[in-house]
């Protein structure tokens, strides 16, 4: 998305973050409402519950050009749907050990639990995985290199 | 030159045909680096490709008549990917065009004879071409019987030009609708029906049938009881099709390419097609 | 292995059985080591019948591929069973399918024979090229190869496939008769899996590109195993496209993860899409990574249980990874 | 300068001053896995290989290929990509030439393919076959393993040196400049490559019964046969990415916001969404149709159209089914079955 910003010295992230509806949607608005600083660098796509991240949003989230991506959820329990979220982290859980064997670093798929009332907590899992992704680096081993881009 | 390129056009106009949910729409397309003459020369019955890009591609037969110059009209029915976004593109929006694909109708060789067209739900576009080229050479053809017909009233193609041809004595039409609808006074049934109701004589006539697979079989079946010899009966078939000039080897019928060899077969040809269809 | 005529004699009374429709089983190749899946009609057909070690392909896949064409007016449809010869891995594949109301148990009559572990056509091919005819016999821990002329004896660990050195269901969990007297089975250490475990993320990286790079995605892996039987497989899928049909690194990469994830808690190790694969792309790897992964986290075996293992959940499931 | 003896020491030499002006291409063993892949240096490539798992139609005619991008940002214009790349292609198998000789046909004609070019401006290096695969029957469809009838130049393995045919222009062209790296062949080479002609004849195990294959399965198409065939098919498409004389492909547009491109894959008549149309209505329903419109398409559909067997006897179809499909038995099975 951003190949300029690459050029520059400081590397910026693109980070996608599928955030529930309910909790973890409402705990950014919160963060947002009042005026909790985070890096900018998230790009929010909200659903209906985290039980409804297919593993292949991810994959091609990654492939599209995304360096880092979060599934946040509402904690274990509070779930509007009931056993959304635990379905989420089984999913994930066996997701991101997939993507480890195959070479692609850990800190790039994220979970997180964000309830509608931990507006700093929302802040502070953006801010710590958009520190850990910049330290890894862009993610260019199965980015999709479009023909047209020259 | 890279003949899978289209060149561009644009969308003059478009017509609601048929609404519902199997809606058809007709698009007026114009090339947009239009020299003078238009060099778009096409047979009635011809295929153009036409691409949304972006989406993809799909082959349509021409439903407007080379005489009428300056544009190419498509019929749409929206089914698959790329004809519902065509569904939702407005006039000005550019398309790619590539073509004309395929042999159309032999025109010059039916001159002078009576022609029956025998269409059925979508597959009137290529007729309506065929119709539209006769209009404009009407004395050099017979009689022209315009056998039409589909599920319901709404579901018909064209039809404020099928009423002004009923009024007019260019042509006899025989609309046709499935299930009885009140207000509705001409035949009830299907096609192949509404053909041995019409029954028109097979003395030096030309059938053109183009519809469904299952509609095509009963019409030739009925043709042939009529008396239509072989190579009087004229079907097109349809097939999926990707290239349109028979290199991705898609559309065989046997060793026969639809798009290449056909759309239009006689069906002498068709019954020794050796091939699924 | 099993001995063939008593195989024989019992698979003809089941063809014979009027609510059976045929029984699939293999049969002498065309060429070299090569076997065959064969489907026997009539008693006749079951001549041909082999069971020897060169029996690789798993069976259970032929039930979805009948294609189930629009049935005309006056036809009634043929609900009589299917007959299918099972080792340990293929009744798991079975068992795995029924367990996902993807096949009713009545639907298919199972033979199972206990199985000592199926030869890897790449490394008895390299052994013995060249060859029009091969037979294969096993003899106490050697394989008695008789091709063309001469013998070879060759000890069964050079010969087998790598998931057979370490079978831990050799027989079959699910049956309507058995032939052949049951086998001891082996122990899993996932060795292959643990070393790549241990390397750098850019080695595995090198390590992966390198092979999905060769991947011409036919998807004879997708359509040789007996769990792929999606109607529509989302790689086809074109609304949304999930996968690009263009051969990248990054589709292929996205494929490969598709197919392995999909069998997550479903895949029993049969080894037939690393068989299938032209290219040689070791997607047993994958297959056992994921194996290895469900058994330590949910403590879930495929085959054996009562529910999908992501259709299903426990509160006590690992989080260390959420934030 | 016909034929002509290089030492094998001396051919890396060749390969290096052809870099100059070729994209040489060659076979180069990818983990066991012998691919056609580019090669920057002569030390890349690799003579010792029974034949390419993915056969050579695969540079020319690409399993992914461009046709045009697109911009739709300000006004909808369309790019279509320059390609007058000079591509070198060695070690080509005898049957791969052929099958480039076969696909010539489908992708000319008024309306030229990318293909056309790319072919013209690729030079053919073929190397003949000192031992045939099990499932070679190339001596069945009209070719045979030392043939150096579809290539530019023709190398052949005779012990520590190269025998070179330089037969055509375009070969010759790629040899000038370099005669120093070789000597006119004697009487005595010229034995010994015959010598080992007939020793690669005669290691050919397999036929296949092809004389008046066109009518054979002319009247045979309704036959309960093909339908006792496609029982064990999975319905891959392995046979036809591995097959040399496969053409078939698809069109697709890939894009992103408003710019994209027109690519074309490779795609196989044995997927069952190839024929089905946009109402469901497939013509090719089962797998039986689908095998046998694959086996008549190469062996009676194709001779009808260009009066040439769209098969090279390769066998690559043969050792890749999973399931042990084996056109030669399908073809010499034709013979006993009942129309």
């Amino acid at each position: 998305m951003n190949e300029a910003k690459d050029e520059m010295n400081e590397f910026e992230p693109n980070i996608v973050a599928f955030l529930c509806n309910w909790c973890s949607y409402a705990g950014a608005d919160l963060a947002g409402t009042s005026r909790m600083k985070y890096p900018p660098n998230v790009r929010v796509i909200r659903v209906m519950c985290s039980g409804r991240v297919n593993p292949m949003f991810v994959i091609n989230a990654l492939q599209q050009g995304a360096d880092g991506v979060l599934i946040a959820g509402c904690h274990p329990g509070d779930c509007h749907y009931v056993q959304g979220n635990y379905y989420t982290r089984r999913r994930m859980a066996v997701l991101k050990r997939l993507l480890e064997y195959i070479g692609i670093e850990p800190e790039r798929v994220q979970m997180a639990w964000v309830s509608a009332s931990e507006g700093q907590k929302f802040a502070d899992v953006i801010k710590e995985i958009t520190e850990k992704v910049k330290k890894v680096g862009p993610q260019h081993h199965f980015r999709r290199r479009n023909v047209w881009r020259i | 030159m890279n003949p899978y390129v289209p060149q561009l056009a644009s969308i003059d106009q478009i017509r609601d045909e048929v609404a519902g949910e199997r809606p058809i729409k007709t698009f007026q397309l114009s090339f947009q680096d239009e020299n003078p003459q238009n060099t778009f020369k096409f047979n009635p019955g011809q295929c153009v490709m036409v691409s949304v890009l972006g989406e993809g591609e799909c082959m349509f037969a021409v439903s407007s008549s080379p005489t009428e110059k300056g544009y190419i009209e498509v019929s749409v029915m929206k089914l698959g990917k790329v004809t519902s976004v065509l569904h939702q593109c407005e006039p000005g929006d550019i398309l790619g065009v590539r073509g004309p694909y395929g042999n159309g109708f032999d025109v010059e060789g039916w001159k002078g004879k009576n022609i029956v067209t025998i269409g059925g739900g979508i597959g009137q576009p290529p007729l309506r071409s065929l119709i539209r080229y006769i209009l404009a050479h009407r004395k050099e053809y017979g009689k022209l019987d315009i056998i039409y017909g589909a599920r319901t009233s709404h579901d018909l193609s064209y039809k404020q030009e099928f009423f002004r041809l009923e009024d007019s004595d260019d042509a006899d039409v025989h609309l046709s609708i499935d299930a009885p609808e009140e207000g509705w006074t001409r035949f009830v049934g299907f096609v192949p029906d509404n053909l041995l109701e019409v029954a028109p004589s097979p003395k030096n006539a030309i059938a053109v049938t183009c519809g469904p697979p299952i509609m095509i079989h009963y019409v030739i079946q009925n043709l042939l009881k009529l008396g239509f010899e072989e190579d009087q009966i004229f079907t097109t078939l349809e097939m999926r099709m990707k290239c349109g000039i028979g290199k991705c080897g898609r559309c065989n019928i046997g060793s026969v390419y639809v798009c290449k060899d056909g759309p239009v077969f006689s069906y002498q040809q068709l019954k020794n097609m050796k091939g699924e269809r | 292995m099993a001995n063939i005529d008593e195989l024989r004699r019992i698979v003809k009374e089941i063809v014979d059985r009027e609510d059976v429709k045929y029984v699939i089983g293999y049969e002498k190749g065309t060429y070299g080591f090569r076997v065959s899946p064969s489907f026997a009609f009539t008693p006749e057909d079951v001549e041909k019948f082999i069971f020897s070690p060169l029996c690789v392909h798993n069976l259970a896949v032929y039930p979805h591929l009948e294609e189930k064409l629009p049935l005309k007016r006056n036809e009634k449809e043929d609900t009589r069973k299917i007959g299918i010869i099972v080792k340990g891995c293929d009744s798991r594949a079975v068992a795995q399918i029924i367990q996902e109301k993807g096949l009713d148990r009545e639907d298919v009559v199972l033979i199972g024979v206990p199985c000592t572990g199926v030869i890897d056509l790449k490394k008895i091919n390299a052994r013995c090229p060249h060859l029009m005819y091969g037979e294969v016999r096993e003899e106490n821990g050697n394989f008695i190869i008789t091709a063309e002329g001469d013998t070879h004896r060759i000890p069964k660990e050079e010969l087998l496939c790598d998931v057979c050195t370490q079978c831990e269901n050799p027989n079959p969990i699910l049956y309507d008769v058995l032939i052949g007297e049951e086998v001891e089975s082996k122990k899993e250490d996932y060795q292959k899996v643990k070393t790549l475990e241990k390397k750098s993320l850019e080695e595995k990286w090198k390590y992966w590109e390198k092979k999905f790079d060769r991947c011409i995605r036919c998807y004879a892996c997708r359509n040789g195993c007996p769990l792929c039987y999606c109607e529509e497989c989302m790689v086809d899928n074109l609304s949304p496209q999930w996968v690009r049909r263009s051969v990248t690194i990054s589709e292929n990469t996205a494929w490969n993860i598709m197919r392995a994830y999909h069998l997550a808690g479903r895949c029993v190790g049969c080894g037939q899409c690393e068989r299938a694969c032209p290219m040689d792309i070791p997607l047993m790897e994958l297959n056992k990574k994921l194996e290895k992964d469900v058994k330590e986290l949910f403590d879930y075996q495929a085959g054996t249980e009562e529910e999908p293992v992501l259709a299903v959940f426990s509160p006590d499931d690992p989080e260390e990874f959420v934030l | 300068m016909e034929e002509m003896i290089i030492r094998k020491e001396k051919f890396h030499d060749l390969v290096e001053r052809a870099l100059k002006e070729y994209t040489v291409v060659a076979p180069v063993d990818n983990e066991g896995v012998v691919l056609f892949r580019r090669i920057a240096t002569p030390s890349e490539l690799t003579l010792e290989f029974s034949n390419t798992k993915i056969p050579a139609k695969s540079i020319l005619f690409q399993q992914t290929e461009t046709l045009f991008t697109f911009s739709q940002r300000e006004s909808v214009t369309i790019d279509v990509p320059e390609d007058s790349e000079k591509v070198l292609l060695l070690g080509i198998r005898p049957c791969d030439a052929q099958s480039l000789a076969v696909l010539d046909h489908v992708f000319a004609g008024e309306l030229e393919d990318p293909y056309v070019k790319k072919r013209e401006n690729t030079v053919l290096i073929g190397l003949s076959c000192l031992a045939p695969e099990i499932n070679c029957f190339c001596t069945s469809v009209g070719g045979s393993p030392f043939s150096a009838e579809y290539t530019d130049i023709q190398l052949t393995d005779i012990g520590e040196n190269y025998y070179i045919e330089a037969k055509t222009d375009k070969g010759k062209k790629v040899l000038d400049g370099m005669s120093d790296l070789f000597r006119p062949a004697t009487e005595e080479d010229t034995e010994k490559k015959k010598e080992l002609e007939k020793k690669a004849l005669d290691a050919m195990k397999r036929r296949m019964d092809t004389d008046d294959i066109v009518d054979r399965l002319e009247n045979m198409f309704e036959s309960s046969y093909w339908r006792k065939i496609a029982l064990k098919c999975l319905g891959c498409a392995a046979c036809t990415y591995a097959c040399p004389t496969c053409h078939c492909f698809d069109m697709l547009d890939e894009s992103a916001v408003a710019r994209g491109a027109r690519v074309r894959v490779w795609d196989s008549c044995m997927y069952p969404e190839y024929t089905r149309q946009a109402s469901g209505y497939n013509p090719r329903p089962e797998r039986m149709n689908r095998i046998r419109n694959r086996v008549y398409h190469k062996f009676n559909y194709y001779p009808k159209n260009w009066d040439i067997i769209a098969c090279v006897g390769c066998g690559r179809c043969i050792s890749v089914c999973p399931v042990n499909i084996d056109i030669i038995d399908v073809i010499n099975r034709t013979c006993e079955a009942e129309p």
